[in-house]
Order: C-alpha cells, then structure tokens, then sequence
C-alpha cells in the first residue's frame, strides 16, 4: 500500500490534537508552550502534505512563514514566562489565578 | 323691558356671579357687613330681573323662550342655552326670592365670624349655580348647576372646617352626592347615545320617538338615583343629617328651600321622560311615600332643633316625589315653593332660637321661649301650622293637593297614599313636639343663658317668610288653580286632578289626621316638661332606634365604608407592592443570580480557559459540519 | 498570480509604521530623549501614515482595488478605511497611554514601538488576502500585545494577564493557522480572492476539509475579537494589563481581527455564507448574552467593560450576519465603538493612575463632584456603550440590528435589544456611583479620593473622544458613507 | 417654506441648554434665572403657534423635510396638527414653571436646569416628529435627562426609582425599536427597496393581520409603560415620590402623554386592524387602570403617591377614551391629556411647596393647615376639585366628551369607568380633609408661611388655564377635533369598522330594562 498525502494529514491532525491536549493537561507554562508549537509544527506536516498532494509549492512556502512566527513566538514567549518565573519563583500556571470571575 | 330680559335671562345668572367675583377678591377690603349687603342686594337684583322676566308669563302673553349664550362642547351637543318658561320663572323667583331673604338674615347671623366676607362668596356663589341649574335647557348644563351646587353645599357644610364633624359632614354630602351622580351620568350617557345631543329641545320635546320603554325606564331610573342623591331620599338620604353642621342660614337655604329640590324640579323638567315609563314614575313615587314615613318616623325622636327639621325636610322632599311620581307635577312643584317658604321660615327661627340661646341646640334643654322671643315664636307658630298642614296656611294646600292626585291615580298609588296620610299624621305629631318643648312650657335651659330676640335684620325675613307660609298657597286651590294654568306650558302629560266632591272629602280626611297627630303631641309635651322621659320609657327599644335614625350610618359603615377600605388597602399594600412590583424586581434579581451563577467559569485557570476554547472550537466545527458538510 | 507585482504604496503604512518604531527606538538608545521628543515622532509617523493611507484611499476609489506583492496584499477602500480606524486608534490610546509611557521612563520608548508594531500588525491583517499573511499580521500584532500586557513588570495581576494572554493567544492563533492550511488543503489556495475564484469555478471535493477550515479560522480571529466562548481571556488581560494602554488593546484588535473576519468569510467563502451567517449569529447571540450577564455582576469596572466588549462583539458580528450588506454597519459600528473604549479607558486610566492594576467600581463613588470632566465623559461613554439615540453608540446598534433583521434573524434582533436593556444595568450603576452617591469621606479606607486633575493628553482624548461619538450621533452621514464604499467586495 | 418654526421650537430648548451650560460656574445664582427667562422663549413659540395654526384643518400644518441620512431613508420630518399642537404648548408652559418651582435645589443647579432644558427639547421632538427614527431618538432621548433629575436631586430612595424609571421605560422602547425597524423594512420590501422611516409613508403599508398584531404589541407595550397602564405602572409611584418637584411635575405632566399620544398617533394610525382586534384588551387594562389606581390613591399615606396613583386613574380615562374610537372619545381623550397635564401638574407644584415647608409629604403630619395656610389651600381645593372633574373646571370636559364617547361602543367600560368620578371625589376629599381641616394637631404646623408672590404666580397661571378649557374649552376642541376625525376616518376607511353616530341608535341598551 502506498503513503498518500491524506496519511500524512490524519497524521498532523492527530499531532495537533495532542498538542491541543497537552495544552489542556500540563501545568507547566513552558510545556504549555511546547505543546504550542507542537501544534504549529502539525500546520507545517499539513501544509506539506497539502502542497505535495496539489503539486503547489505554495504550501512548502507557508511553512517558512510559520517557521518564522513560531521562531518569534519563542522569543516573546520565553520572555514573558521567564519574567512572570522572576516574579514568582514558579512557572505552574495554576498559580496564576487572581483575575478571575 | 321685560322683553329684554327674557333674551337676556342670562342676566340673573351672572348678577350673583358678579358678587361672588367681587367679594372673592376684594372682600377682604369691603369687609363687613357691606359685603353681604352687596351680596344680598346681587341676588334681590337677579330676583328682580326675573320678576319682570316672568310678568309676560303670568299674563300668558309669551311663549317659552330659549337663549343661546355660547357652544360649550359642540361634540356632544352641549350647548350653553337657557330655557325661561314657566317652570324655571317659577324655580328662578322661589331661589332668588328666598335666597335674597336668606342672605339679609346672614348678615345678621354671621356678624362677627372672622370669615364673614367667605361666608357670602359661597352663598353667592351657590345663587348662581342653582340659577344655572333651574335655567339650563340643556342637561350638560344642568350637570353644571347640578354639580356646582353641590360644591357650594360641600363648601358651606363645611364652613366651620376647624370643627372636624363638620369637615367631615362636607366631605361626606359631596361623595354621596356623587354616587348619586354616578347613576346620573349614566342616565345621560344613555340620552346622549340615544339622541345624540344633550338640548332639552331635543331630547324632552318628543322622546318617544327614538326612546324606547325599556330605555325609557333605565333612564328614567338613573335620572332617579341622581335626584335621591341630590334630594336626601332613600337610600342616598344620610348626607342631610349630618349637613346640619354648616352654619344655619346654609340649613335654611341650601338643606331645605332650594338645592335639596332640584331633585325634584329635575324630575319635574324631565316629565316627558317619565310619563314613557310607568315603572319609573312607579319607583319615583313609592321611594317618596316610603321616605316620606321613614323620615318623619325618625324627626319624631330628635332631640336636636335643627335636626327635626333636617328629617323633617326630608320627609316633605319624600311627599315631592310622590307628587311628581304621581305625574301630578305641579301638585310636586307647588309643595316645592311652599316647603322653600315655611321650611326656610322654620330653619331661620331656629337659627334666631340657636342665636339667642348661645349656640344651644337641644330642645329638652329649652322651653318657655315664647315669651323671650315673641316674633320667633309667633312665625315658628305659623310655620308649625302650615307643614302640619292645617289650612288655610301654605302647607295645606300643596301637599293636600298631592295626596289626593296620588289618590287619584288609583291602583298602587291608593297604598302610596294612605302612607303619605300616616306621615301627614307623624309630621304634625313632630313638629308640635318640636315647637312645644322650644317655646312653650318651663324653662329648661342652662343658667348662665340669656334669650333675647334676634336683631331687625333676621326677624324681618322671618316676618316676610311667615306671610308668605300663610298665604303662599292660595295661588292654587282647587277653587282657583292659578299655579296649575301658569305651569301647564311646562308639562304635557298631568294626571287631572280629582273633582269635586273627593277633593274635599279627602281633604277633611288629612286635615283631620293632621289635628289628631297635634293633639297628640300637645298632650304629650304640653302638660310635663318630663314628659320626653315618660313618653320614652313607654317603648325606649323603638324610640332609641329612631333617635339614632336607625343606625343607618353604621349599616353604610359596615357594609360598604370598610370592606371598601379594605380592598383598596390590599390592592395597595399587598397586589401592588408584592405581586406586581414583586415581578419586576424579581426578574432584576434573576438576572443578577444568572450571572453570579455563570461567574464560577471564569476560574482564573488557563487550561480550563483553553478548555472552553477548545470545546468551542470544537462545537464550532460539528456545527458547521452539521448545517453544511456531511 | 505569476508576477511579483511590487506596489509600495500597498504596504506604505505599515512601512512607515515599523520605520516610525525604529526611528524611535533608535533616538531613544542614542539621545536618550525626553518624552516630549518621542510624541513629536510618534505624531510625525502617525501624520505620515495618515496620509499614506490616503494615497491608498484615493487610488482605491479612483481605480479600484488593485493587488500586489504575488496577489498577497490588496489596496482597496476596505484595507484603507481599515487603517484610518487604526491609525486613529494608535493615535488616541497613545495619547492616552502618555501617562503610562511617561511613568515607564526610560522604557517607555517600547510602549510606543509595541503600539506601532501592534497598529501596523492589524493594519496587514486587513490589507492581505493571503491567509498566510493575515496570519503573520495577527501574530505581529498579537506578540506586541502580548508584551504591552506585562511591559510594566511591577504588578503580578499584570504577569499574570500577559502570560495567559500570550498562551491562550498563541493557542488561537495556532486554531487559526491550522484552519488555513485545511483551507489550503481544500481549495489548493490561500488567497482569498483563488478561494473566491475556486468556489466560483470547480466542483467542490473537499467540502467538510474546507467547512472544519473554516470554521477553524473563524475560531482563531473570534478569539481576537473576544466573542463568547472564545472571550475568557479578555476579563484577565483588559483587568491586569496597565490601565493606560487596555483602550487601545480593545479598540486595535477589534479593528484588525473584524477586518480579517469580513474579508475572508464576505468574499472568500461567499459559498458557504448559509453556514457561516448561521454560525455568526449564534456567536452573537452567545457573546451578547454572556456579556451583559457577566458584565451586571462586576465590581471592577475594568472587567465590566471587558464583558459589555465581548457583548459589543456580539453586537457587531450581528451586523455581519446579513453578509456583505452588513460590513458597512459592521465598519460603522468598529469605529465608534474603538473611538468609545478608548475614552472609557482613558477615564479609568485616570481615576486608577495609567499604570496601575485593579480599578473597583467603588473608587467612582462621587467622582461627578471630584472631577466633572472625567465623570461626565465617562457617563457619556457608559451611555453611548449602552446605545442611547444621539450617540454614535445608538446609529451603530441601529444599524447592526436593521441589517440582522434584514437577514432573517428576527430572533437575534430581539434578543439583542432585550440584552441591551440589561446591559443599561450595568452602565447606568456607573453614573449611580459618579452622580447619585456622595463622595466617599477622605479617612475612608482604600477609597480613592482627592481630585484628578485631567492633564493635557488625557483632557484632549477625553474632548476628541467625546466630540466624535456625539457629533457620529447626530450626523452618521459621512462616516456611514464612507463605510459604504469601504466594502468593494 | 418660510421661518422653519417647528425646528426651531425643537432646538430653541437644546440651545437655550447649551448657553446655560456656558455660563460660569461661579456665577451660581445665574443658572436658574437665566433658565427661566429662556424657557419663556419656546412658550412665546408655541403660543404663537397655537394661535396661528389653522383651525378646521385635519393634516399637518408647519411640515418640514429634510434627509438626515438619505441611504436608510431617515428624515427631519417634523409636523403639528391638532392633537400634538396642544402637546407642544403644554410642554412650553410646563418648563418653566416647574423651573421656576425649583428654587429650593441646593446642589449642582446648573446641571439641573441643563437637564430640564434638554428634556423640554426632547419632549418637543417627541410630539413634533413624523419620522418614526426621529421619534424613536427623542423617546429615547428623554430617559437621560429624567434619570438624572429623578437620580440626582430626588430624595431618599431617588437611585431605586430613578434605576426602575430608566429600566422600565428602555424595555419597553426596546421592543418597539425592533417593531420600527421591522416596519422600515416593511416599507423598503413595498417599495421597490427603497428604505424609509417616515410616518405617512408608513400609512401606506398593507400587511396581514398577525404582522400587524405583532407590531401592534411591540408599539403599544412601549407606549402602556409610559403611560402607564394598569399592569405596568409600578414604576410611576416610585418615581413621583422620590423626584423632586419639577420632575414630578414634568414627568406627570408630559412625558406620560408621550404614552397616549403614541398609542393615538401610532397604534390607531398605523395599525387599523389590530387595534379593532385589540379593543377590548385596552379597554380592559383601561378601566382596571381607573378603578385601580383610584382604590390604591385613597389609602395612600403619602400625599405624592397619592397624586401618582389619580394619574394611573386619570390616564386610565385617557387610553379608554381613545380605544372607544368614537369622535368624543378621541377628543376627550386628547383635550384630557391637557387638562391632566395642568391639574396634576398644579398638584405636585402644591406638594412640592408644602415639602419644601415641612419636609415630608406623608398625609398624617399634617391636620388643619387651612388655618395657617389659607390661600394654599384654596389653591389646592380648586386644583382637587378640577382633577375631580367638577363641571366648568377643565377635568370635568375631558372626563365628560371620553365617557359619553366610550359609552357609545364600551357600554359597560363606560358604566364601570363612570365609578371612578366617585373614588376621585372620595381619595382627594379625604386626603383635603385631613391634611386641611380639624383643629392643628402637630405643632410645628402652627408656623407655616403661606404662599408667596412667587408662588401664587405659578398656580394662578394654571388655575387660570382649568378655568378656561372648563369654560370655553371649543378654544381647544376645535383645533382638536378635525385631527381626531381623520384617525377615526382612517380606521374607517381601511377596515370595516362603522363609528356610531349618537341620536340614529334606536334603542342603545338593547334588551336592558326589559321590554
């Protein structure tokens, strides 16, 4: 049997999907975080296999611009967790529950 | 002259207006007793007018005039228009005539009451409203006379506000008088519906035409209700008692000479209505006769000067409607003038007796005043005389001349008329009573009390009156029916009076019951001065429930006064504060609870945050996979 | 689509809107200038995109929308009225913000590149037609929120409001991107006008791939517009971050993410306009009720005005469930509205300090008699938020309302006017506390006294402010004009 | 068209607000002069309007148009004809005696008399406007002001009643801004899409019967609540008891009749059909109103309540009036909403004096005041007895035309209506008696100042104007009555209804009084 593209999809569906549940599940902000990008890496196995499938470069070039954002993303991130940690010595985001109601 | 009168008969209405103007505004200045010379010499003046007014009437050389003062509400075709005909000639020389006697007595009565100037505006103020009422030719503003007077009477009852009884007297006459005139509106709901205007001219020349019997009695029987207000019948009579608190030259005017008649002149004017519904005249004439007893019955007991006569008026109104029950019209109307005579005659003597005696006002505690005030008590004689009917004084012939046209009438109208003679009987018994423990017999009155008789300016009305209440009824005796040929323009439908032989038959019958119910009463009172104790030990359980008029206030009190209060107190206090206000702050409450309910969501936790968000995504995509895909 | 057609003037704001921030950034490390300079510049680039955008406007309306860049960035009305709204925005919320910025002292350079930054990141979201594009712009304008929410690093509520922000933002955004590469993966494209052309032109194979794409996306940027269930952040962030800078943060991403929202369901998924009406307005109707229910129990105003924003949200997308004929309410709404929160937050600003945190209802005990300016704009706002006539604030619901009821949704109009009569509730308890209470005595415990002297920048916003949603409620004319032909799709 | 007088009369009050505005804070004895002397300036304006207007016309006279925004089809349509004409001078000789009654506010006068000139302005929109949008902003528009008049200057429990005031009123406008826009929309569906909200376009519109049911519901619960009819009115008494004088006296006064007006105007001219089918539901609350409210005022303990519990009752006649669809009814109805307006007016401007004396409106702190405050009392029985409806006062007119009307088609709501003349004599004599007669039982009574100059100016201007509708009220009617006929020739013309003529009726009560 040969591995169509629309494998590869169900397979980025279900890496987003875990990504999505480690988001839900974990506690600490900076897995938190790596769920997140997780699950943009599951958009890039997507665009790839959409843009392998409809022969379209188009969906290979949507990766570097996720890539790129992912790569901010870590920057601003990694930023702000490490200064909320200064704060408060912790970085479970459980403890974070003043705003509410 | 009189020509221009009759077209300018508004004239006698705005005359005593113009006083009560005046005097509201510069009374203060005027101050007295020039203001109520003015006021009274307004009223003569209106008297006058009419007087000239009416001579073309009395030679029978006019005919009944309309005047059209100005459109009021055209809509319902209520026009300010005045009717000078017989009837309201009549009506008009009676108020004025008696008022302008009454006013010259209040100057007298009133001196020295700080509110001297106030006293006339409303004494005025009442002239020009009954004018209005008697002259209107319209029922729009007749209800304008109609309500007018009875704001006059509030004001009047009234008077003396400090005193709450009184106060309370005014408030009550006014709210009785309008429950009364709840049935009167309807009545002329029902005339307006059916003729589409509200002008006598339309509505009384033919009613048959469009009203038909059954309309007719329901009219006719709402047109009642408002006069048993307006006229202290039964069962709208207990406003008139109580009225004795305004100062006794209101008693005299308004509680007995003019307003309490309009009743009867309203059924009078309405005639025509009536004579559609034999059931209405029916009711009308048995409510007088039943009135008429049940008054006097309670006069008998009063111990009060004035109030005898208050139930005393009452019952000689009852004797009205059963005149004009009786269709015999003129016989109501003509006991109407004479009752204004000798009724205001008698309250006015009262007044003097009350004056001289400081304000005292229990008969057992008067007697041998004869002496003291000769000229009141030879006037109150004459007056006794002539509501005991005993002839030839003023009473006699009038109220003779509506038992026996009762009589006449047959049927029914027989029972209605033996009543009318038992009460014929009742009334000389009270008013005897009445006059011998006032002026006859030991002195019975506290020390300290100094009679003396009344000044010119209240005796000579007195005097005036007095003629009047004995001649006053010679102007229609079945030898000379003069009063019956000047009225007959005014009625279409009289039941002719009996003939000959019955007339007098019937008239020896009630003069003789007449002189049995004084010789009663003479027996009784003028022997003992204790003789009020004695008689009333005979049957005190009887005599207690007349002297308390049968406690027909507390009855009202109970029946209607307080479960009234009751209800409104619940829909005020409980529906409106608990139920409906009860709904609206609840749903703000609701509200509020929903979202304290929701808030609990917002637990400050991210991931159940990402939750929701997820969850939501999720939904998102079944729903549109659902609506669209698939 | 071949051709790299490069049109600068398609992407001048933006352009000029990251040189302004650099330009700034750069004054500030070498000069180490006053605060005075940087407004100079900030005004100066805010001037010079102002007048890019309407180079834009007018070759727009002249020869129409033009694409370029590859058929990524577009140059029409819709992108150009886009960025007036945002553009005034920045200018407004910077102003506001001044006081903040000043306070930051030698940071405070970074709020006004973080609000460039963010202003020019929404600005792409509304001019691309690549999804791909959009996203960046998101995520550009996202990421400088993000740090706006914690840039005062002195309160935890403020940590705690940039860190789930950043999380929960970044996990949309993640919803987002995924829904355009199932769209991609569906029509073969990610523009939207191939999109458009694709549903026009083939036999749709992948329709539930392009439904759950869609979906998705709508997903993503209903979390940016903070419409019920995808609003919970907001509460959090608006009631941690800086009072100075909260107006801004709603007012800016209203703008950008409706602008996306419009432009990619209006035109490139005309197709499924069934589904995704319905779908909108059961969004609306969930944010209008959720908002008004929440925003009635607050005792802090920042998130009560949080709230009436997410019921705001759903207000507007109600407007868009009527399709393209509502965009022109949608934009009349979004403008009036940002111009609204602004000066609402510029007066909380003012009353709980530009930086500070938390900011109960009752500090507003008796302001009427403290300060007349402040609590006469703010009762303004609170009743032009609540959509009384004469105020921008009613044309807009006015307009919203008619284009639903239009659309067939009686039911949501219905709700929506009901909803809003809750919603004076909440308004109204503001003005109760500023006008119809007395002031709370001195020695009284934690209570904010001592008058607040607007000073100068806030004065001017809360005068502008004010002027625009009063003059916009008397004659909408020229406003609701232009929205007309900001819709040349 | 020549001088636009209607604008003006709408914007003199905005205008004359602003200048108020402008004066310097400093100078606080100005504000309220300065108010009063420019409210002076839209009575002139509608008193001259009022004796210009063309009497005998049916339609509206003074009409301007002009596009307030073209594309959704709003209009500056503004229009008189008989029924608002009255509206409009009421309103303009309303102002600036209430203001003139509110020398006694201690705080903030300046923003007070901006909110009474902004409610004038918006009260003459409301009644000048045929564009159903225009009407709606100035409906709307009038919430503001009252809530804060009622909110900031009220007494005790001022923020309860100024929160149910607002609330109350907004639901109510809120269903109908749905019905407006579902009529425009109506309209532009008819009419080749051409979107318009003006009122006699709206005449135009066909629609089946359930549609206009529904609409007719939408309009007439907004307008029940402002009138306030017999299930929605707990707000009215809160409202009158907490606001101060000039609120009472406005509220009371006018914007009430915002309510009947709509109904009249709106419901009965833009809803034939439904209204026919809506009769006896109207009439009902109508005559539960009267009696109700009448019952409730007797047992008040407190005289302001006392008085907002006679308008339930009094507007009760009103809406029954107008729903029993006859010419007197109408006009009644109308020519009511004035004489209301004055008496009721007069009565809170009384309580508000008698307040500002003692500081407390409860009934049983006073007793036999007559005898200290003579001419106060005078003033108040003349007001009482007006509001009774006692002939040759103005109530009595109005009372009299609406029940002779109705009985020609509600028979029996006319007969139960007729019972609350009674309870209206009953609740304001007892609550004169005990207020004014007897003896002074309290005595800090002892020493009350009568009215003064001031005072006595305020009331015999209104005293004057129940003297003259209760004498000569054609003055009124026959400006009144042309316009009252064509709603009802309207209704005739679109359905099948037949208004009865009085005097062709054969016999009216049918079977009753057996025959």
């Amino acid at each position: 049997m040969t591995v169509t593209a629309g494998w590869y999809m169900t397979l980025a569906a279900v890496l987003f999907s875990i990504g999505a549940l480690g988001i839900l599940m974990r506690r600490n902000a900076v897995v938190m975080f790596m769920c997140i990008e997780l699950m943009l890496n599951a958009v890039n196995l997507t665009f790839i296999a959409a843009g392998q499938e409809l022969r379209d470069l188009t969906g290979q070039l949507a990766v570097f611009f996720v890539l790129v954002v992912a790569a901010a993303e870590v920057v601003v991130g990694l930023a702000i967790i490490v200064a909320v940690f200064r704060n408060r010595k912790t970085a479970s985001v459980d403890e974070f529950n003043e705003l509410k109601g | 002259m009189s020509e221009f009168f009759i077209r300018n008969i508004w004239l006698v209405i705005l005359l005593p207006a113009i006083g009560t103007v005046v005097l509201h505004f510069f009374g203060r200045r005027i101050g007295q007793p020039i203001a109520g010379w003015i006021a009274s010499t307004m009223i003569g003046l209106s008297f006058f007018v009419g007087l000239i007014a009416a001579v073309p009437l009395f030679q029978g050389t006019a005919e009944a005039h309309v005047a059209h003062v100005f459109n009021w509400i055209p809509a319902l075709g209520a026009t300010a228009e005045l009717l000078w005909d017989p009837l309201s000639a009549l009506m008009v020389l009676v108020v004025a005539g008696v008022g302008t006697l009454i006013h010259i007595y209040a100057i007298g009565y009133m001196h020295g009451d700080e509110r001297f100037t106030r006293f006339f505006v409303y004494m005025n103020l009442f002239a020009t409203s009954m004018l209005t009422l008697v002259l209107a030719n319209n029922f729009a503003v007749l209800f304008v006379g109609w309500e007018l007077v009875g704001l006059c009477s509030y004001l009047l009852i009234s008077f003396w506000y400090v005193r709450p009884s009184a106060a309370a007297a005014g408030k009550k006459a006014f709210i009785v008088n309008r429950i009364g005139d709840f049935g009167f509106l309807i009545g002329l709901m029902i005339i307006f519906s059916t003729f589409g205007t509200l002008s006598y001219t339309t509505v009384l020349d033919d009613p048959g035409k469009l009203l038909g019997a059954g309309t007719a009695t329901a009219v006719g029987l709402l047109l009642l209700v408002g006069a048993t207000g307006k006229s202290a019948q039964l069962p709208l009579y207990v406003w008139l008692p109580d009225a004795m608190e305004g100062p006794t030259p209101v008693s005299a005017l308004i509680h007995a000479a003019t307003m309490v008649t309009a009743g009867v002149f309203m059924i009078a004017r309405t005639s025509s209505i009536y004579a559609l519904s034999d059931t209405a005249s029916i009711v009308v004439a048995t409510i007088g006769a039943l009135t008429a007893f049940y008054a006097a019955t309670i006069a008998m007991a009063q111990t009060d000067i004035k109030r005898v006569l208050a139930y005393s008026t009452i019952s000689q109104l009852g004797y009205m409607f059963l005149g004009v029950g009786s269709a015999a019209y003129v016989a109501g109307v003509f006991h109407l003038m004479t009752h204004a005579f000798f009724k205001a005659l008698l309250f006015l003597g009262a007044g003097a007796v009350i004056h001289g005696m400081s304000d005292e006002q229990d008969i057992l505690k008067m007697g041998g005043l004869w002496s003291k005030m000769k000229t009141t008590g030879v006037t109150m004689a004459v007056a006794t005389l002539a509501i005991s009917g005993i002839p030839p004084f003023a009473g006699f012939w009038s109220k003779d001349e509506i038992l026996s046209s009762a009589f006449a009438r047959g049927g029914w109208w027989v029972v209605l008329w033996a009543i009318g003679l038992v009460t014929a009987g009742l009334t000389a018994f009270y008013m005897t009573r009445w006059f011998v423990l006032t002026f006859l017999g030991e002195p019975r009155w506290d020390d300290g009390i100094h009679p003396h008789e009344a000044p010119k300016v209240m005796t000579v009305p007195l005097m005036v009156l007095a003629a009047l209440a004995t001649v006053g009824g010679l102007i229609n005796t079945p030898f000379k029916a003069g009063l019956e040929h000047f009225l007959e323009p005014s009625f279409k439908h009289l039941t002719s009076a009996p003939a000959g032989a019955t007339v007098w038959l019937l008239a020896a019958v009630s003069v003789a019951v007449a002189l049995v119910g004084i010789g009663v009463a003479w027996r009784l009172y003028s022997r003992t001065d204790r003789a009020e104790e004695t008689w009333t030990w005979s049957i005190p359980a009887l005599w207690r429930r007349m002297g308390h008029a049968y406690y027909m206030d507390d009855v009202y009190g109970t029946l209607l006064v307080a479960p009234g209060k009751l209800v409104a107190a619940w829909s005020a206090f409980v529906f409106d504060k608990k139920v409906i206000d009860g709904i609206v702050n609840g749903t703000g409450t609701i509200v509020r609870r929903i979202g304290a309910a929701l808030r609990p969501l917002q637990s400050g936790f991210v991931r159940s945050y990402a939750l929701t968000i997820a969850a939501g995504a999720v939904g998102f995509v079944i729903w549109f996979l659902a609506t669209g895909g698939l | 689509m071949s051709d790299v057609n490069v049109s600068y003037l398609a992407i001048g704001p933006e352009v000029l809107l990251t040189l302004g921030a650099v330009v700034v950034l750069m004054v500030d490390v070498f000069r180490k200038p006053s605060p005075r300079v940087h407004a100079w510049l900030a005004a100066l680039t805010l001037v010079l995109a102002g007048i890019a955008v309407g180079f834009q406007w007018s070759a727009a309306t002249t020869d129409g929308p033009s694409l370029s860049f590859a058929g990524m960035v577009t140059t029409d009305t819709f992108g150009a009225y886009a960025g007036f709204v945002l553009l005034g925005v920045a200018a407004l919320g910077l102003a506001s913000a001044w006081g903040m910025i000043v306070e930051l002292g030698r940071r405070g350079a970074e709020g006004v590149v973080l609000v460039f930054m963010a202003a020019a990141g929404f600005m792409v979201m509304a001019t691309a037609v690549n999804l791909v594009l959009i996203f960046v712009g998101l995520e550009i304008a996202s990421m400088s929120l993000y740090v706006l929410a914690g840039i005062t690093r002195k309160t935890l509520q403020a940590d705690e409001a940039a860190l789930k922000y950043f999380l929960l933002g970044s996990f949309a955004s993640a919803v987002f991107i995924y829904g355009a590469a199932l769209t991609f993966a569906g029509s073969g494209s990610l523009s939207v006008y191939d999109i458009h052309q694709f549903f026009a032109s083939y036999v749709v194979l992948k329709q539930n791939v392009l439904l759950v794409g869609m979906a998705l996306l709508v997903v993503g940027v209903a979390f940016k517009v903070s419409a019920a269930p995808f609003h919970m952040w907001a509460p959090d962030a608006y009631q941690g971050s800086p009072a100075g800078i909260v107006g801004f943060m709603v007012a800016a991403a209203k703008v950008g993410a409706f602008a996306a929202l419009a432009r990619i369901l209006v035109y490139g998924f005309s197709a499924f306009s069934h589904e995704w009406t319905t779908g909108l307005s059961l969004l609306s109707a969930i944010s209008i009720v959720v908002g008004m229910l929440l925003a009635v129990v607050q005792t802090d105003i920042r998130r009560m005005l949080a709230y009436s924003s997410v019921a705001h949200a759903g207000f507007i997308l109600s407007a868009l469930t009527a399709g393209g004929g509502g965009v022109p309410a949608m934009w009349f709404y979004v403008a009036v509205y940002a111009v609204q929160v602004i000066g609402a937050f510029t007066v909380v600003a003012a009353v709980a300090g530009p930086s500070g945190g938390a900011s109960p209802l009752s500090d507003y005990t008796g302001l009427a008699e403290r300060s007349p300016l402040l609590a006469g704009s703010l009762a303004f706002f609170m009743i032009a938020m609540s959509g009384v006539p004469l105020t921008s604030g009613f044309i807009a619901k006015f307009g919203a309302f008619t284009f639903a009821w239009l659309a067939g949704f009686q039911w949501l109009v219905i709700l929506a006017v009901v909803a809003s009569v809750a919603g004076f509730f909440f308004y109204l308890r503001v003005i109760v506390l500023m006008y119809m209470h007395d002031p709370v005595p001195v020695e009284a415990p934690g209570a904010v006294t001592g008058g607040f002297e607007a000073v100068g920048a806030v004065r001017w916003v809360l005068i502008i402010t004010v002027a625009i949603t009063l003059v916009l409620g008397i004659i909408p004319g020229p406003l609701l004009d232009v929205a007309r032909q900001a819709f040349p799709f | 068209m020549d001088f636009p007088i209607l604008t003006v009369l709408i914007l003199l009050p905005f205008a004359a607000a602003i200048i108020v505005a402008l004066l310097p804070s400093r100078r606080k004895e100005l504000f309220l002069p300065v108010g009063i002397a420019l409210s002076f300036l839209p009575v002139a304006l509608a008193v001259y309007l009022f004796f210009v207007f063309k009497t005998g016309e049916a339609g509206f006279q003074f009409v301007e148009s002009v596009p307030w925004y073209a594309p959704w089809g709003i209009s500056w349509h503004v229009g008189v004809d008989g029924i608002s004409l009255l509206m409009i001078v009421l309103t303009g000789i309303l102002m600036p005696i209430s203001l003139a009654a509110s020398t006694s506010i201690s705080k903030r006068m300046k923003q007070f008399v901006v909110f009474n000139l902004i409610l004038e302005g918006g009260l003459m929109g409301v009644f000048l406007s045929l564009d159903m949008f225009m009407f709606f902003v100035f409906f709307e528009v009038i919430l503001i002001p009252m809530y804060f008049i009622i909110g900031v200057w009220g007494s005790e429990r001022r923020i309860y009643a100024a929160v149910k005031f607002f609330l109350f009123t907004a639901l109510g406008s809120a269903l109908m801004l749905a019905g407006i826009i579902a009529m425009a929309l109506m309209y532009a569906h008819q009419n080749g899409g051409i979107i318009s909200f003006d009122y006699l376009g709206w005449l135009t519109l066909q629609m089946p019967l359930h549609t206009e049911m529904w609409l007719f519901a939408a309009f007439a619960i907004a307008f029940a609540i402002k009138v306030p009819m017999f299930p929605f009115h707990t707000w009215l008494p809160d409202a009158h008891v907490e606001a101060p004088t000039a609120g009472s006296v406005m509220l009371a006064g006018v914007l009430l009749k915002m309510g009947t007006y709509g109904l009249l105007r709106f419901n009965l001219g833009l809803f034939p059909h439904a209204t026919l089918k809506f009769v006896p539901v109207m009439a009902v609350l109508a005559v539960i109103g009267i009696v109700y409210g009448a019952a409730v005022a007797i047992v008040q303990p407190n005289l302001k309540k006392l008085v907002a519990y006679s308008s339930v009752s009094h507007l009760g006649f009103i809406v029954l009036g107008i729903f029993a669809l006859t010419s007197q009814g109408l006009e009644g109805g109308v020519v009511q909403m004035f004489n209301h307006g004055v008496t009721t007016g007069a009565l809170f401007l009384l309580v508000g004096m008698i307040y500002e004396r003692r500081h407390t409106k409860e009934i049983s702190e006073f007793g036999g005041i007559q005898k200290v405050m003579p001419i106060f009392a005078g003033f108040f029985l003349f007001t009482a007895f007006a509001s009774i409806g006692l002939p040759s006062l103005s109530g009595f007119v109005g009372e009299f035309l609406i029940l002779m009307g109705s009985f020609l088609t509600l028979k029996w709501y006319a007969i139960i209506a007729a019972s609350g003349v009674i309870l209206a004599a009953v609740y304001l004599l007892w609550a004169y008696e005990r207020v004014f007669t007897g003896p002074i039982t309290k005595p800090e009574n002892e020493k009350l100042l009568d009215l003064d100059a001031r005072e006595k100016t305020l009331l015999v201007v209104l005293a004057a104007l129940m003297l003259l509708i209760g004498l000569y009220p054609k003055i009124a009617l026959d400006k009144i009555g042309p316009s009252t006929e064509a709603v009802l020739d309207r209704i005739q013309a679109t359905t099948t209804y037949q208004p009865p003529a009085p005097g062709r009726l054969a016999d009216v009560l049918g079977g009753i009084g057996g025959e």
